[in-house]
């Protein structure tokens, strides 16, 4: 087993799950801030996703995506934040 | 020698635009320099004109990258004339907007993004690449828009609403058939495209293909059962935006489904059955909507509607006299319609309101401006010999004599109710006497230079009226030329494919 | 995978088309972002599915490698991306003035405009 | 000629703008302008007389067969000199009769505007050319009527009459159109040679409805004669104008002009008569109602030129030359008793016949006029209108019907008394108490110069000849019966004689009162009018049902019908040729990344679609868009995933910072729509699945991607070839791109920023 | 050799993900769910990261997966913190056994200050 | 002045990074770059105290990796165990870190750390409000913090 | 948002991202990136600093209303369209380049500046969207 077949069987395939798990955190909230945490994480194993994938393809090129995804990734979270902060009480 | 110039007027209005955008707090400046800028911008539009007129039709490769590799402006006679009708527009709505565009629009940055605009509808005619058509209309979508809302008063947002979904709905429409396009041909070149789509052999996929285009160009061009948008939007804006929304921004529609159906799609049996069917229910429903409207501007907004079924069912019928009228009836329309869009605005201004039970007076109070509005709304009406009538005789004749007698009818019930409507606004916006007392800051209490803003658009669109009408040799055998080109592919694909720069 | 991303696509385009058919103005928004969305894939996929092979020119070579992902379409949703950007800001902005003017943001009530007095 | 056309369209704006008092001054000279066109008409009486046509030809619009082709024929010139001369007495008498009137320039401009217009229809040889100055005298003549601008009324009758001339001058466009596309030309009279495509096929039937549509509105034939008693609220001049010698009979002249070309119709002859003689028996029988004069003159117009109609739809050489004649007569006297009329109202403030009587001491010379009118009306002997009864009655029995003659005399009988009661009734009986003023000579000079020509017209019928005959052989007649007061004794005289007696027993005994009008308003609900009128109105609450229906303002319901009718014509489509391969494709190998990816994706969709919060669903709407981006990570497109991501983080900032300020979602739509709603969307996503697939099976020839692979570092000197194109291949595009950015920030900052004070619009 | 270690740093990376996913289930409160998932997250993240720089073995990709590493280390705990913090602010409650809370109370509701205990004697102090 | 100095060649070391290459030309253009983004922010950038010592660098580096995997490692037993062995809350820890940086470090460094959360800094600064998984003992865990990071970071920055 | 962690944070990331926003612009031709993104990253950096400084602090930064970068950035764009027309009389849009490379940016020609032009235009409309809608929260 290669280096690339093991990230393509094993590797990828938990990332994936973890991805799923996350997402399922996402969906069942329950409050606006897990969806945001759960977000973030998702972008997170994303990056790592892009990382092994440029394992896999032999392309480093892939690691640039990962490169902005790391800066600006939490963007969102202080957005979501910044909402939660200033939002009326109504929702 | 390059063949820069075909763009010059739209690099031109960019430059404005910019230079515009840096006198951001100077309404004066901006006033004048829209002014002197529309005028040139004119001029250039002319020249080129000339030398299509006198070359054929001339193809620049932006970037020097041959054709179909890079963006190819192509200039031919059908495109070069409405760029030129462009120009004149702008240059009345530039007048128009230079004293009633009040200064705290103008430090918003009207006037960039009216040339903006102006820069938009020009490039729209004058791209020969289908996604760059795509990315002009998209320039023409938001500073249409920009233009709507600015102000932001309560109708302005609620018609900014309405415009917005139901453009960008079209918008969508239209790439998603420019993606499936390029899905079966690799191509965007619009040359290119006409030669690819004929040796395609899965012709039920390339009508699916052209029943999207035809939707999304529907929605721009304003046609049954699509055109919502406009009569909720058009009475938004300032008088001068409307007048340029009102003459052109549904002829770029109009434009595109002509381009679009006689350079790349073939006029088959079912899509001019489409068409046809569409453009009688457009005569239609624009009549009725304007039939029973209360207010000058709605009413006008329901005529664009209704006139434009007669662009579409000249092209519906697919032959060279249709066209022709069809070509014809498009070039007087800008103008009248833009100009009707002014006088609206005027006489609002005049009145005070524009609802028509609250109108009246004129003809009394203002006789010569009760003449000057008659050539356009006879106009409108084709009262021979003004310009209305000319195309209808190429309509009329090519439904009559390919046997298309409903779609005859419907014409000339469109043509009735627009006799109609436009003799019952006479009654009531110039012989009915005026409700009420004339506005007391009104017309009257202008400074030359106002009335002089307000006058002299609607004198220059007006002879540009009379000259369609008395020159209609002209125009007729200008429109014949452009069917010509139109029809003849085969000289756009020769124009486009032979100029490689040295 | 052409044909779940082709699901993929139609999905996207039908609730893009449901969100703007309610009655909020917000949703409408929403669904047209939606609808950006599916027309880049759709053009996405009209470029056809290359994996790790994007077009970008490798180390020394002078031309792409055999088997490129067609650079074309990318560039369209490229352009297409970002005009959306501009057209979704600007969108998005007209919820907030409406709900200033209009003071909802019911779809439903902004229909003055078209009534025939 | 040219020159002698258009003088009433350049003289009509100079006479609108000329100042007042020059105008007050110098009105009677305006006559001039007629006056000289009917001298100028009169110098090519001789050469009309001896057959000859005289030709011009200017051209204008050659590419669609429209030049401006005059023709000066008999029958051109039967009409220039009724239109000039009757314009010459009409121009002249209103320079008194609106004496002081605030808008007298602006009333001569119209009626220049107008006789230019009828001068230029009746000179037409080019069918394109009779359609435009058809409809001019239809636009000049809304003016006219309308020229009471401030009265409702008047506005009311000006718009009905144009509406109905206006809507046959379509089907005369149609006509004209159509014969000039079947013909091949558009000369009028080289169309006369070609009757076989007026008289068979199809395209004959349609000609003929276009041509009679447009006739009958225009001379106010059953059922659309109801504009004319209408347009009686224009000044007396204008009715009288209009009425007696030029626009109702523009109708006349058309069915003149092409009773050649129809020579050989089937339907011609019958449909003509039998509506021209409903029209002149139904407006015959109103007149007998009217008690105001210029009603009994609005009906017995309509009826005349029933008769004419019916006259040429006879069509043998009496009834032609009948009609012809008759068209003489009725100007002369309708011209004169409409300008008695106005005499007689002007002076007395009042045209109502049951209060009118003794009028003949103050105004003798009308008087006479009118006695002399009358009697020409009624068929008397001596006057002129005795030889054209005579002429009907012998077109009448020359015909092989006998009702015809039935119903001409029962027609005549009733527009003698018509005549009576205008031009006898207002001048007999018990004076008025009060004195009237007497009026100038400039008023009743033009109606006593007609009576004049009644009689003697009447007296030497052949001074008639040299302008009739010519143009009964321009419309076809051959062998003209020479105008002679006496025929001895026969049948038509019997005739004759009856009609005037009737009408004389007629207006002894009829006691004209207002139970009488009431009594026929009674009819007025099966009126044509009515009909019409009412028919028009439940059209307009149709057209504002459609209307409010289809823009009911509800911005969801624009896009179901745009995104249904997309669906619809494709469906439609789909079922005519259905897609035909879908196996064919070479499916890309799944991996997990991506089904995980495109798993989370379509559970964000829907998760965005239905959820009940919006901060929410902006978070799934970031779930997707990172999703996308993911999607371009795998399919080779990092510029795309870098650019997605980066939009897609900015979008949902914009979304945060301006949804904290708004209220939640409501829950507003019900379940039906929502299903309704969910069945579209899913039929529009499905049929966009349907298409991507099909179109995936093409694999066109990627040229333009290939050369940019070859071409990006060698010939644009870059290595990543998207941002290549962008900045290069398809610069433009970037540059549109940037601007439209640049117009929303605009846009953004104007929205936002920019208040509006209230006065500011 | 060199592979193994590879596989090692990046199974290590993978397994840290993956806790970090079953963390962010699992965790009884939003709290704990940041502190379990930011970190182990982060770890992964960055072990995945250095096994590609070994596999690519080269300045550029080195600096590369290094400079996200730095990225994501400066960013993610102020993520954290921040919708933590709001968390609080907004009312999002502790896991009910939860031993203590020494936030309570001391959001100033209208200034949204933060005061720590010492100065909230003072104020106290201050008012009576 | 100084400091400024050397952030300009921090980030030109960063921009070195970033592309990967390691040339003098390019150490150049990094420089003149990273000067120009320092003058664009410079007039808020109040100035502070920077770090310089390398060896504590490195050593705090590694002392922060070792806590980061014990952490973890501790945070995963729970995690993967059926049942939860935690006492979580919020604790308040004084601060001796006084400077912006000094307590934006610190906070970042327990954040980074499994089972702690920094939430946030009082007003005065004077407290960071900490939220733990494992707090056995709230004087214990208050040392913990205070002699583990907090005194290990302040002396790299002192 | 008075939070002194993320205020100090930003300060720091501040000009890291405007270094990997430039960063992103140059490489763009050669590898993935270019102005679209760098002028994005650009102005995530200054929407960062407005959250956490307040928006009157980063204006104040930015020395000049960000919407002036808008026509400075349109003038860069168009003008390197202009520069083969003017020039050499070529094409609008023709790429025009300088014989030799330079080092870090590679080679420099007008569809660099182009990009350049489009950098500043997506960092002037951002800002100008963004801060618009704050402050007119
Ligand atoms: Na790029
Ligand atoms: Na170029």
């Amino acid at each position: 087993m290669t280096l690339q077949e093991y990230i393509h069987y094993i590797i990828i395939p938990i990332l994936s799950l973890s991805g799923v798990l996350v997402f399922i955190r996402f969906l069942i909230g329950p409050s606006l801030s897990d969806r945001v945490v759960a977000l973030d994480l998702l972008i997170t194993i994303g990056i790592g996703i892009i990382a092994v994938y440029s394992i896999v393809n032999k392309r480093e090129t892939f690691l640039d995506i990962a490169m902005i995804l790391a800066l600006i990734a939490f963007l969102s979270t202080v957005a979501f934040s910044y909402y939660l902060e200033k939002r009326k009480k109504n929702e | 020698m390059t063949t820069n110039f075909i763009i010059y007027p739209i690099l031109y209005q960019a430059i404005t635009a910019i230079l515009l955008m840096f006198f951001w707090r100077n309404p004066k400046t901006q006033r004048l320099l829209s002014i002197l800028s529309s005028s040139f911008g004119l001029v250039l539009a002319v020249s080129l004109f000339v030398f299509i007129w006198q070359n054929g039709t001339t193809a620049l490769q932006a970037g020097n990258w041959a054709a179909p590799f890079g963006i190819t402006m192509v200039a031919d006679t059908f495109s070069a004339s409405l760029v030129v009708l462009t120009h004149i527009v702008a240059l009345a709505a530039s007048i128009y907007s230079s004293e009633k565009v009040i200064s705290s629009r103008i430090k918003f940055g009207y006037f960039p993004i009216f040339h903006l605009l102006i820069m938009g509808l020009t490039g729209a005619f004058l791209t020969g690449d289908i996604f760059n058509l795509y990315v002009w209309f998209e320039i023409i979508i938001i500073s249409s828009f920009v233009l709507l809302t600015l102000g932001g008063r309560h109708h302005q947002i609620e018609g900014a609403v309405k415009y917005f979904t139901l453009n960008m709905l079209a918008s969508i429409i239209f790439l998603t058939a420019i993606a499936l396009l390029y899905g079966i041909t690799g191509s965007l070149n619009m040359a290119e495209l006409s030669v690819i789509i004929p040796q395609i052999e899965n012709k039920g996929l390339v009508q699916l293909i052209a029943i999207i285009f035809f939707t999304g160009f529907g929605i721009k061009a304003g046609v049954f059962p699509l055109y919502f948008w406009l009569p909720a939007s058009y009475h938004a804006p300032p008088a001068a935006v409307s007048a340029v929304f009102g003459g052109l921004l549904t002829k770029v529609g109009v434009y595109a489904l002509i381009r679009v159906f006689t350079l790349i799609f073939d006029l088959d049996e079912f899509n001019s059955t489409l068409i046809m069917v569409t453009a009688a229910l457009t005569l239609l429903s624009g009549g009725l909507g304007a039939l029973v409207q209360k207010d000058i501007i709605k009413v006008f907004s329901y005529l664009i509607i209704c006139h434009i079924g007669f662009m579409i069912a000249g092209l519906s019928m697919n032959s060279q006299v249709a066209l022709i009228g069809a070509v014809f009836y498009m070039f007087h329309d800008i103008i009248i319609k833009s100009n009707l869009f002014l006088i609206s605005g005027l006489t609002s201004s005049i009145m005070g309101s524009s609802k028509l039970e609250k109108m009246g007076g004129l003809l009394n109070a203002y006789p010569k401006i009760s003449l000057l509005i008659a050539i356009p709304l006879f106009a409108l009406v084709g009262i021979p010999p003004l310009s209305g009538f000319w195309p209808k005789l190429s309509l009329f004749g090519a439904s009559l004599s390919s046997g298309n007698y409903t779609l005859l009818a419907f014409m000339i019930f469109a043509s009735f109710i627009t006799l109609f409507i436009i003799a019952r606004i006479w009654n009531q916006v110039v012989a009915k006497p005026k409700p009420g007392k004339f506005p007391e800051n009104g017309f009257n209490t202008y400074s030359f230079k106002q009335k002089a803003a307000f006058i002299v658009p609607i004198i220059l669109l007006s002879l540009v009226t009379l000259y369609i009408s008395f020159g209609a040799e002209h125009i007729q055998i200008l429109a014949e030329r452009i069917s010509n080109e139109l029809l003849n592919t085969e000289q756009y694909y020769q124009a486009v494919f032979k100029t490689i720069n040295p | 995978m052409e044909l779940i991303l082709a699901i993929l696509t139609g999905v996207l385009y039908a609730a893009g088309i449901y969100l703007i058919l309610r009655r909020s103005l917000v949703k409408l928004i929403i669904g047209l972002v939606l609808l950006g969305n599916a027309i880049n894939l759709l053009i996405f996929l009209m470029g056809g599915l290359v994996e790790g092979n994007p077009p970008i020119i490798s180390g020394e070579e002078k031309v792409l490698a055999e088997g490129f992902a067609d650079p074309v379409p990318q560039a369209l949703i490229l352009t297409a991306i970002v005009i959306s950007f501009g057209l979704q800001s600007f969108a998005i902005v007209l919820i907030k003035r409406a709900y200033q003017v209009v003071k909802t943001d019911d779809l439903d009530q902004m229909n003055t405009t078209d009534k025939i007095e | 000629m040219i020159a002698a056309v258009l003088a009433g369209f350049i003289l009509a704006p100079v006479f609108a703008f000329s100042k007042k008092i020059l105008v007050e001054k110098t009105a009677k000279l305006f006559a001039l302008l007629p006056l000289i066109l009917f001298v100028y008409f009169v110098s090519f009486s001789g050469q009309v007389a001896s057959g000859e046509v005289v030709d011009f030809t200017y051209s204008w619009v050659p590419s669609l067969g429209i030049d401006l082709n005059f023709r000066i024929d008999g029958l051109s010139t039967l009409f220039l000199l009724l239109i000039t001369g009757v314009g010459t007495l009409v121009f002249f008498y209103t320079s008194n009769y609106l004496k002081g009137h605030e808008k007298l320039s602006r009333f001569y401009a119209y009626l220049s505007l107008f006789m230019a217009s009828m001068i230029g229809l009746v000179l037409s040889d080019n069918v394109f050319l009779l359609f435009i100055f058809w409809e001019l005298t239809s636009i000049s003549s809304f003016f006219l009527i309308g020229f009471n601008n401030t009265q409702e009324g008047s506005r009311k009758s000006a718009i009905t009459a144009l509406a109905i001339t206006g809507f046959g001058g379509l089907f005369l466009l149609s006509f004209a159109i159509f014969s000039g596309g079947l013909t091949g030309t558009s000369r009028i009279s080289e169309m006369a040679e070609m009757t076989e495509v007026f008289s068979s096929g199809t395209s004959s039937v349609l000609l003929l409805i276009f041509l009679l549509v447009a006739a009958f509105t225009k001379s106010a034939q059953f059922p659309f004669h109801f504009w004319l008693p209408g347009a009686m609220k224009a000044p007396t001049p204008v009715s009288t104008y209009l009425h007696s010698a030029t626009m109702v009979k523009a109708g006349v002249f058309l069915l003149l002009r092409f009773s050649p070309h129809f020579s050989l119709n089937e339907w011609w002859s019958p449909v003509l008569i039998l509506f021209g003689a409903i029209t002149m028996v139904y407006a015959a029988i109103h007149t007998l109602f009217r008690t105001d004069m210029k009603g009994v003159l609005a009906y017995s117009t309509i009826s005349a030129l029933g008769i004419l109609v019916f006259l040429i739809g006879l069509g043998n050489s009496y009834a032609l030359s009948a009609a012809l004649v008759f068209i003489v007569v009725h100007a002369l006297y309708k011209a004169a008793l409409f300008l008695v009329t106005g005499i007689v109202d002007h002076k007395t403030g009042t045209r109502d016949l049951t209060v009118l009587s003794g009028l003949r001491s103050f105004m003798w010379p009308v008087a006479i006029a009118g006695f002399v009118s009358a009697a020409s009306s009624a068929g008397i002997p001596l006057f002129i209108g005795f030889i054209g009864k005579d002429l009907i009655y012998e077109g009448t029995l020359h015909s092989a019907m006998i009702w015809t003659t039935v119903v001409a005399v029962l027609t005549n009988f009733l527009l003698g008394y018509a005549g009576f009661a205008v031009g006898i009734k207002p001048f007999t009986g018990p004076k008025p108490e009060k004195s009237i003023a007497k009026p100038s000579a400039v008023l009743w000079f033009p109606p006593v110069l007609l009576a004049a020509g009644s009689l003697v017209f009447g007296l030497f019928p052949g001074l008639l000849e040299g302008i009739i005959i010519p143009a009964y052989e321009v419309t076809g007649g051959q062998d003209f019966h020479p105008l002679k007061i006496w025929h001895g004794f026969n049948l038509v005289l019997l005739l004759s004689g009856c009609t005037i007696l009737l009408a004389i027993l007629l207006y002894r005994f009829w006691k004209l009162n207002p139970e009488k009008e009431t009594f026929i308003s009674r009819f007025d609900p099966i009126a044509p009018k009515t009909i019409l009128l009412k028919a028009s109105l439940l059209f307009e609450k149709m057209a504002a049902f459609w209307t409010r229906t289809a823009q009911n303002g509800h911005l969801r319901n624009y896009v179901l019908i745009i995104i249904v009718a997309l669906i619809t014509a494709l469906i439609y489509h789909l079922i005519g040729s259905p897609l035909t391969y879908l196996d064919q494709l070479i499916w890309t190998p799944l991996e997990w990344g991506e089904v995980v990816v495109v798993s989370i994706m379509f559970v964000a969709i829907i998760f965005t679609v239905f959820s009940k919060s919006r901060l929410a669903a902006v978070a799934g709407l970031g779930v997707v868009g990172y999703a996308m981006c993911f999607i371009f990570v795998f399919f080779s497109a990092p510029d795309l995933a870098m650019t997605q991501f980066t939009i897609d983080t900015l979008t949902v900032i914009l979304f945060v910072l301006v949804l904290y300020r708004l209220p939640p979602y409501l829950k507003l739509t019900n379940n039906r729509l929502r299903i309704r709603d969910g069945v579209v969307s899913l039929a529009f996503g499905a049929l966009i699945t349907l298409l991507a697939l099909e179109v995936m099976n093409e694999s066109p020839a990627r040229l333009i991607s290939e050369f940019y692979a070859e071409s990006s570092y060698l010939k644009a000197k870059g290595k990543n070839v998207v941002n290549v194109i962008l900045v290069d291949f398809r610069g433009i595009d970037t540059l549109i791109e940037i601007t439209v950015l640049s117009i929303a920030a605009i846009g953004v900052f104007g929205l936002l920023k920019l208040r509006l004070k209230k006065s500011e619009k | 050799m060199n592979e193994l270690f590879m596989i090692v740093v990046i199974s290590l990376g993978t397994l840290f993900i993956l806790l970090a996913a079953v963390g962010l289930v699992r965790m009884p409160d939003l709290y704990l769910r940041i502190s379990v998932t930011t970190k182990a997250a982060t770890l992964g993240v960055g072990l995945l990261l250095a096994g590609t720089a070994l596999y690519f073995f080269e300045v550029s990709t080195t600096t590369r997966a290094l400079a996200i590493i730095i990225f994501l280390f400066l960013t993610a705990p102020i993520g954290a913190h921040l919708i933590g913090r709001t968390s609080y602010f907004v009312g999002t409650p502790l896991w009910k056994r939860s031993v203590m809370d020494d936030l309570k109370g001391k959001y100033d509701k209208r200034t949204r200050e933060l005061m720590s205990s010492e100065e909230e004697q003072k104020r106290t102090e201050e008012q009576n | 002045m100084r400091i400024q100095f050397l952030l300009n060649i921090i980030l030109t070391i960063v921009w070195m990074f970033l592309t990967g290459s390691l040339e003098v030309i390019n150490f150049v253009f990094g420089f003149i770059l990273s000067f120009f983004v320092l003058w664009i922010i410079s007039h808020t950038n109040k100035s502070n105290k920077y770090f310089y010592l390398a060896p504590r660098i490195i050593g705090f580096f590694f002392y922060f990796l070792y806590e980061l995997f014990r952490a973890n490692i501790l945070v995963a037993a729970d995690v993967v165990t059926p049942k939860f062995y935690m006492k979580p809350g919020i604790v308040e820890v004084p601060l001796d870190a006084k400077s912006n940086l000094e307590i934006t470090l610190l906070a970042n460094l327990i954040s980074l750390t499994p089972g702690t959360l920094s939430l946030d800094v009082s007003h005065d600064r004077k407290v960071l409000y900490v939220h733990a998984m494992y707090i056995e003992d709230k004087e214990k865990f208050i040392r913990s913090i205070k002699n583990g990071f907090e005194k290990r970071l302040l002396a790299i920055l002192r | 948002m008075k939070s002194i962690i993320l205020k100090t944070a930003s300060n720091y990331l501040l000009p890291l991202l405007l270094l990997f926003s430039v960063f992103v612009l140059l490489r763009g031709h050669y590898l993935p990136g270019g102005g679209f993104i760098g002028g994005l990253v650009a102005s995530i950096a200054f929407v960062l600093h407005a959250f956490a400084n307040g928006l009157s602090n980063t204006k104040n930064l930015l020395r000049v209303h960000p919407g002036f970068f808008i026509p400075a950035g349109l003038t860069l764009s168009l003008g390197s369209g202009f520069a083969p027309m003017v020039l050499k009389q070529l094409p609008f849009m023709t790429g025009v380049w300088f014989k030799d490379p330079i080092p870090v940016i590679g080679m420099i020609g007008s569809p660099l500046f182009f990009d350049i032009g489009v950098y500043f235009v997506v960092i002037g409309v951002s800002l100008t969207i963004i801060f618009t809608i704050s402050e007119s929260a």
